[in-house]
């Protein structure tokens, strides 16, 4: 469904990326983790057309998007919630849902999956709480109607960017209920997480990145049992932890 | 690359000092004005440059300097020098008192502040007629003299002037190339940085407020002797903004983006006069086209040009 | 030196924004001369830590005490001036400046030349001048950057940019240095260099304070401190670190 | 990227372009004009700028000068010329167009500027050179009558106050009130209260506005409820008097001259009815000295003169007369010396060697009243005491 | 003082207040979604009024339809700017002075135009509605100045719903606030911007309708209301329309107390002393930090 293409991206002489290339197939969850300064997000970044790219290609359904605006790309499937949330702070949940819904519209008006009923059945809290400004809610508050913003796209292609972040464990559990939920449905998932624990409960399949490369992929049990590797502990933990 | 910039710089000296004296008078009047905008807009060079702040209120000292001047030679008839130190004073005093509890704000807070400041300043120099005249100001200011040497003509006092932009610009590059202007190019870039390496962000920028006042003193001062008179209509709003300019226009981080700023706003609208009725508008649309197509100012694109035809030597 | 042991001490220090409580209670020292490391998730408070540590925040309970005196009065200029000097999480250089004048705008604070000798280029200021030129020539030997002096900093690497905040730190003589992330976009050899230079300090008597990711880095800390939503739930050195399950738990995730 | 290179590629071509521009415009324009040496004289005006208001009037009753000049053949023979520069309403501006004029276009005489601040500037110029100006401001500083070779078209402003005090004290009116701007206005006001004591006459309001208030209708107010017998404005705009008639004041306003134009009142609306002015020259019922002006100004631009087209139109007649009385050519000290005599121009009659540098007398003043927008004319004449 | 007195100024000051609190809201719509400061805000307003007048007096339309096209001036010159310069210098990252240079260069041009093709007169329109004078509390109204009021009241109401309620209004707020966020979500944060300009210019043209049959509108106006909107917006925290409404309205009132309370002839020395007064005091602008949220 996605696929990036020897993606290289950076900013000014600092080049980031160096030749990524992945695939997500169709319904299926990846998930990309790798230490801080890995490139994660300029991967991100370049996907949805906000940061800039090189060299490469970014393919979704076997339309070439790598020149298409950030705003055009929504039109193809693909929702995006990126770090730090991105909400508009001053404007209330309910207007923040609003622009996106329109969108959503717009673009799959056969198909509209998520309604806003629907979102209010997966985020109980946003129909209570459609009338608070957002920079008024708590992170994991904010989160969520960050996750219902793109789901409100209607995308057949859902990224999300860290969103563990500076979330208390229950909060990232309730996430998580909501995402496998979604997975569960079909909805492709690529996940981008510092958070391993977090990464292997929702996807199938991930991309170990560091220093802006992809350096393993790591599949069926392989990923499952991925947090008990050393290898994984050694790099985000220093090589001593290898002796445990 | 060293070697060839001292010799662009003696060059240009070269080039001020020799060339005036075949050009028509008018053309070393308007010269005299460059010089005397180019001090004013030093100072607000070196407050926007150096410390990231827009001045639109450095008419105030220019016309304290001007009146100053005015009021001293005129009615006490005191040496021109007399005018010059008291413009300096009273310049230096009050920038102190005003500066330090505005330059508090930041950003279009304190642009507006120093507009305000100009706009009060112009209400006051209206209404105390005794001390400036009022609308019809003081004239009869005599032309300054250096011992028996009168400089009454354009050119004469085109040396003059060209010796204290000289002297204004070389103080400048020691400030700049000093501790001090390390702190305040740091405090500029990243004023978080700045602060946490002790540089104390308000005490500098208001010694630097007060050196632009000196400045614009220094140049109303210049200026009231040239034009042998000093009149409010010459300290309006729409001067502020000229010399906000002249730093925009030039390049506000380099010394000699403010000489050429001060051209174009002394020259430009000279030449284009010629066009009658439509010179102000062409002056506007030149300005839109120097903002639009030279984002680095005038002496930005003068470098682009440098450096491509150093690159064009090369084999 | 002073007769405390510790340079820099916290009791109790606790802070909130808009009602979300950022830092809970924490409390910890480091010790004259030594290295202290500081570790934790995303978003669990290290930066809000470093900002109350440096001034950027005022603090709203507890005790921040530098070298025996409480700081919660002192501007950010006076705790640099005391010696307690911080770098930035994304370095920031002054980007304008060339890599050597960067380097010199640290060491101004250890001259005293005003204004006005500056302008008129006084005995005293030329000296001054000439005295933090010296040292940051020195510095820039030190830390290998010597070839690159003359560039401006807007066109370093992130690694080099690291490397000259931590120079332009080091050459105003700290005694306590608070780093944040010093290795986070540098590569292996440069993290190699950034840990002799960090030994070497300590070995000059400079304290520090390191925040990492990096938890090879974090090794040559003598005590790591691990801050999870506010709170210090583990401290120790860094062997008993990596083997504590709770901080395998906040870090892999379970 | 790819965008940001072309930009700044474009930069040095638009360097390259504007070195080119300049080189293009700083070549003399004096080459250009070629023939026959007319007779140059230099005008000086604000034509753009705060002044404008001012200074393209005063142009069009110069230009009109010059045609009408040139077609009775000129001065002894020689066709004169116009130099007309814009000053911006900028002093500084001013002393560059007057160097240029002086030096470069090599007049013989001076028309200008339109406002103080630039007839003082020029008048530094002139006067070593003791060349002929003739100014279209009111006078200035004190400096300007030590200047042998200045002289004022325009009324002083002391004459402008006792022109207004008669009037009042003719309509019996003993309690003033006053609405005047910061500029021209003060120094009007100040006349009026050195002589309001002679003529009985006190100020019970007085207030002040900046030139370019937008709305005075608080000062109208403070004006009003002081219920004074008749008012005295002073300024350039059209503002003060609809803001009096705004707030329902039907006393009598007394304006003085430089409200006196079509402009004004037009900019006034329905505001301008009664509004009584001691000026110089009614269109539409022109002193039988006036009549031949007005008839070919109104030929050639449609409409009727007023002070500042006359003005314009006696500046250029004042010069021409000196150098015909001092033959083309003199010195330009013989010519200041000629000039310093009475003159009868169309305006009115001058005498330029009175103490207040142009002698217009009390009696020359004449009273207009707006009636239905219309300028007319008063029988009210003011007597010299 | 007497009550007709006060009455009187205050009202003169309410209407002042509110015509620099048109151009303030013009200033901050635009700097609100663009970031730039608009310094030729006021010229808006001289173009609007003097395309009116032109259409009314010159070619004899209908009073509405003429301010209808007043307008529709100012929303296209709006466009106009932000296309042909703001886009490009935006995409090749401008230092952020040059924007107030442009501004300035623009505003310059559009001054000496007009007093090029339409002369240096002054322009007034007829007011609105029947135009009588009502007599309140001792004090002259224009039956104008009311529908001045109520038009400012209800354009600021307007505009507050404008950004809240409609579709168009809630992205360019978004596109102002996170134009990273916006793209993500499908937002055209360059047509926003066009979009704002747009605003913005139709708001300056309808400030300019608004006062000229009580201002007569000349070619030099401009620079004067935009410095006093200016003041307005920066009195309201520059990203906030209704701050700028308050704004304006403060120096109003400040001018007219000024005058009535001290003297005339320090009406601005006062004013803008204590202009500089409250921006130390409150940094934030009037409303504070709260103010700054919401249209």
């Amino acid at each position: 469904m996605l696929a990036i293409k020897e993606l290289t991206a950076g900013y000014g002489q600092l080049r980031v990326l160096h030749g990524v290339s992945m695939h997500v197939g169709k319904g299926e969850a990846v998930a990309i983790v790798g230490a801080n300064g890995a490139g994660k997000t300029t991967l991100v970044n370049a996907v949805c057309g906000l940061g800039p790219v090189t060299q490469g290609r970014v393919i979704k359904d076997d339309v070439d998007l790598t020149s298409d605006a950030a705003h055009r790309r929504g039109r193809h499937g693909i929702a995006v919630v990126l770090e730090n949330r991105r909400l508009f702070g001053e404007m209330t949940v309910q207007e923040n849902l609003r622009l996106a819904e329109e969108h959503g519209r717009a673009y799959r008006s056969a198909n509209l999956q998520f309604t806003w009923q629907r979102i209010c059945e997966l985020f109980p809290l946003i129909a209570e709480r459609r009338r608070t400004r957002i920079e008024l809610l708590s992170g994991g508050q904010q989160q969520m109607v960050a996750i219902a913003r793109a789901l409100l796209l209607q995308p057949d292609l859902l990224i999300l960017d860290e969103p563990s972040t500076g979330l208390a464990p229950k909060i990232v559990k309730e996430i998580l209920h909501v995402l496998r939920g979604l997975r569960s449905e079909g909805m492709g998932i690529l996940l981008i997480e510092q958070n391993v624990g977090v990464a292997v409960e929702i996807t199938d399949r991930a991309y170990v990145m560091a220093l802006g490369r992809i350096v393993h992929e790591a599949a069926g049990t392989e990923w499952q049992t991925f947090l008990n590797d050393e290898r994984l502990a050694a790099a985000y933990l220093g090589k001593a932890s290898a002796g445990i | 690359m060293k070697a060839s910039r001292s010799l662009v710089i003696l060059l240009s000296i070269a080039v001020c000092v020799a060339l005036p004296p075949f050009l028509p008078r008018h053309f070393v009047d308007l010269l005299v004005f460059a010089g005397i905008y180019t001090v004013a807009g030093l100072g607000v060079g070196l407050l926007l440059g150096q410390c990231g702040i827009a001045n639109l209120g450095q008419i105030v000292f220019y016309a304290i300097g001007a009146y100053a001047t005015a009021y001293l030679t005129v009615y006490v008839q005191a040496p021109a020098m007399v005018g010059f130190v008291v413009g300096m004073l009273i310049s230096a005093a009050l920038a102190l008192t005003i500066g330090w509890p505005i330059l508090r704000l930041t950003g279009y807070f304190l642009a507006l502040a120093t507009l305000a400041m100009g706009i009060v300043a112009n209400a006051l120099f209206f209404e105390w007629d005794w001390l400036t005249g009022g609308t019809l100001g003081i004239g009869g200011i005599p032309k300054l003299q250096i011992f028996s040497f009168v400089l009454d003509t354009p050119l004469r006092f085109y040396y003059l002037v060209l010796g204290v932009v000289a002297i204004c610009l070389l103080l400048a590059h020691n400030l700049i190339r000093s501790r001090t202007g390390l702190a305040l190019r740091a405090m500029r870039d990243s004023q978080d940085a700045a602060i946490s390496l002790a540089v104390n962000p308000r005490a500098l920028r208001t010694r630097i407020f007060i050196l632009s006042a000196l400045l614009g003193s220094v140049a109303g001062s210049l200026f009231a002797h040239y034009g042998g008179f000093a009149n409010v209509q010459s300290f309006g709003i729409e001067k502020s903004i000229n010399f906000l300019l002249i730093p925009v226009l030039g390049g506000a981080t380099s010394l000699i983006g403010v000489v050429v700023g001060a051209l174009f706003i002394a020259v430009v609208p000279e030449l284009l006069s010629q066009f009658g009725g439509l010179h102000q508008i062409l002056f506007g649309v030149a300005l839109i086209g120097v903002v639009v197509l030279m984002p680095a100012g005038l002496t930005g694109a003068l470098a682009e040009v440098w450096r491509r035809s150093a690159e064009g030597a090369r084999p | 030196m002073s007769g405390h042991t510790e340079i820099l001490s916290l009791r109790s220090v606790g802070h909130s924004f808009g009602g979300f409580s950022v830092l809970k209670n924490v409390n910890f020292s480091v010790p004259h001369g030594s290295i202290v490391g500081l570790i934790g998730p995303n978003g669990s408070g290290k930066t809000t830590l470093f900002n109350v540590i440096s001034g950027y925040i005022r603090h709203q309970h507890g005790l921040v005490a530098y070298d025996g005196h409480n700081m919660q009065a002192e501007s950010i200029q006076a705790r640099s001036s005391a010696g307690l000097v911080r770098t930035f999480q994304t370095p920031k250089v002054f980007e304008q400046m060339t890599v050597l004048e960067n380097i010199m705008a640290g060491a101004c604070k250890l001259t005293r030349s005003g204004v006005i000798e500056d302008i008129f280029s006084l005995p005293r200021s030329r000296a001054d001048m000439r005295r933090i030129f010296e040292l940051a020539e020195e510095a820039c030997l030190k830390f290998g950057m010597e070839k690159l002096r003359h560039d401006l900093a807007l066109r370093l690497p992130a690694g080099q940019r690291r490397v000259l905040e931590i120079a332009r730190a080091v050459i105003g003589r700290p005694r306590l240095l608070m780093l944040d992330e010093p290795s986070s976009g540098l590569n292996t050899n440069e993290i190699a260099s950034l840990r002799r230079w960090i030994e070497q300090l300590r070995a000059e008597g400079i304290a520090i304070l390191l925040v990492s990711h990096d938890m090879e880095l974090m090794t040559v800390a003598d005590c790591v401190h691990v801050l999870y939503f506010g709170e210090i739930i583990a401290s120790g050195g860094m062997d008993e670190i990596q083997k504590n399950t709770q901080v395998r738990e906040v870090y892999l995730g379970a | 990227m790819t965008a940001k290179k072309t930009y700044h590629g474009r930069a040095p071509a638009a360097f390259a372009l504007i070195v080119a521009g300049v080189a293009f415009l700083s070549t003399p324009a004096a080459a250009q004009r070629s023939g026959a040496e007319p007779f140059k004289i230099g005008v000086i005006l604000a034509l753009t700028g705060a002044g404008a208001g001012l200074g393209i009037p005063e142009r069009s009753g110069a230009l009109l000068a010059e045609k009408i000049i040139n077609s009775k053949g000129g001065v002894n023979g020689t066709p004169i010329q116009l130099v007309i520069e814009d000053d911006g309403s900028n002093p500084d501006g001013a002393i560059s167009k007057a160097n240029s004029l002086i030096h470069r276009e090599k007049v013989s005489a001076l028309i200008g500027s339109s406002q103080t601040a630039s007839t003082v500037a020029i008048g530094g110029l002139t006067d070593p050179l003791k060349m002929p100006q003739v100014a279209l401001s009111g006078l200035g500083p004190a400096i300007e009558r030590d200047r042998k070779c200045v002289l004022h078209v325009a009324p002083s402003q002391a004459l402008n106050a006792k022109a207004i005090l008669e009037y009042a004290s003719s309509i019996g009116a003993k309690k003033l009130g006053a609405l005047y701007d910061s500029g021209y206005g003060t120094v009007v006001y100040n006349e009026l209260r050195k002589l309001s004591d002679a003529y009985g006459i006190a100020f019970v309001a007085t207030e002040k506005f900046e030139i370019s208030a937008t709305d005075t209708t608080t000062q109208a107010a403070k004006i009003r409820a002081a219920q004074p017998d008749a008012i005295v404005v002073v300024g350039v705009t059209g503002v003060p008097i609809r803001s009096l008639r705004q707030l329902q004041m039907k006393q009598t306003i007394i304006a003085a001259n430089g409200l006196a134009s079509y402009e004004t009142v037009k900019s006034m609306g329905d505001a301008a009815d009664n509004v009584v002015f001691p000026e110089f020259l009614v269109g539409e019922d022109p002193l039988p000295h006036q009549a031949e002006f007005v008839k070919l100004f109104h030929k050639e631009y449609g409409r009727f003169p007023k002070i500042l087209e006359a003005v314009g139109w006696d500046a250029v007649h004042v010069i021409l007369a000196a150098f015909k009385k001092a033959d083309v050519g003199a010195n330009n000290e013989k010519v200041c010396e000629a000039i310093r005599s009475t003159f009868k121009g169309d305006m009115t009659d001058y005498d330029f060697s009175a103490d207040d540098l142009n002698g217009i007398k009390l009696s020359n003043i004449v009273y207009s009243k707006l009636v239905a927008g219309q300028f007319t004319r008063l029988p009210f004449q003011a007597k010299e005491k | 003082m007497n009550v007709g007195l006060l009455a009187q100024s205050l009202l003169a000051g309410i209407t002042n207040g509110l015509t620099y609190a048109l151009i303030g809201i013009g200033l901050a719509a635009i700097f609100k979604g663009s970031r730039v400061p608009n310094a030729m805000q006021g010229e808006f307003s001289v173009v609007g009024a003097i395309v009116v007048v032109l259409l009314l007096t010159g070619h004899g339309w209908p009073y509405w339809l003429a301010i209808l096209c007043g307008g529709l001036s100012g929303a296209i010159l709006g466009a106009f700017i932000e296309v042909a310069f703001i886009r490009y210098m935006i995409r090749n990252a401008a230092p952020e002075d040059s924007y107030l240079l442009l501004t300035i260069g623009i505003g310059l041009s559009i001054s000496a135009a007009v007093l090029y093709f339409f002369g240096r007169e002054s322009h007034l329109l007829p007011g609105f509605g029947s135009d009588n004078l009502y007599i309140i509390l001792d004090a002259v109204v224009r039956e104008h100045v009311i529908w001045l009021i109520a038009i400012s009241i209800l354009l600021t109401i307007g505009l507050r719903q404008f950004y809240r309620t409609t579709s168009v209004g809630l992205k360019m707020m978004a596109a102002s606030i996170d134009p990273v966020g916006a793209a993500s979500i499908g937002i055209d944060v360059t047509l926003m911007r066009t979009f704002t300009f747009m605003l913005g210019g139709a708001l300056g043209a309808a400030a300019g309708i608004l006062i000229t049959p009580i201002i007569p509108v000349d070619y030099m106006i401009g620079l004067q209301l935009t410095l006093k909107g200016f003041a307005a917006a920066i009195l309201g925290g520059l990203t906030n329309p209704l701050g700028a409404a308050i704004g304006g309205l403060v120096l109003g009132i400040i001018e007219a107390m000024a005058i009535v309370g001290v003297s005339s002839s320090y009406k601005d020395v006062i004013t803008f002393s204590l202009l500089i007064l409250i921006m130390i005091a409150m940094p934030q602008g009037l409303l504070g930090r709260a103010g700054r949220t919401g249209g």
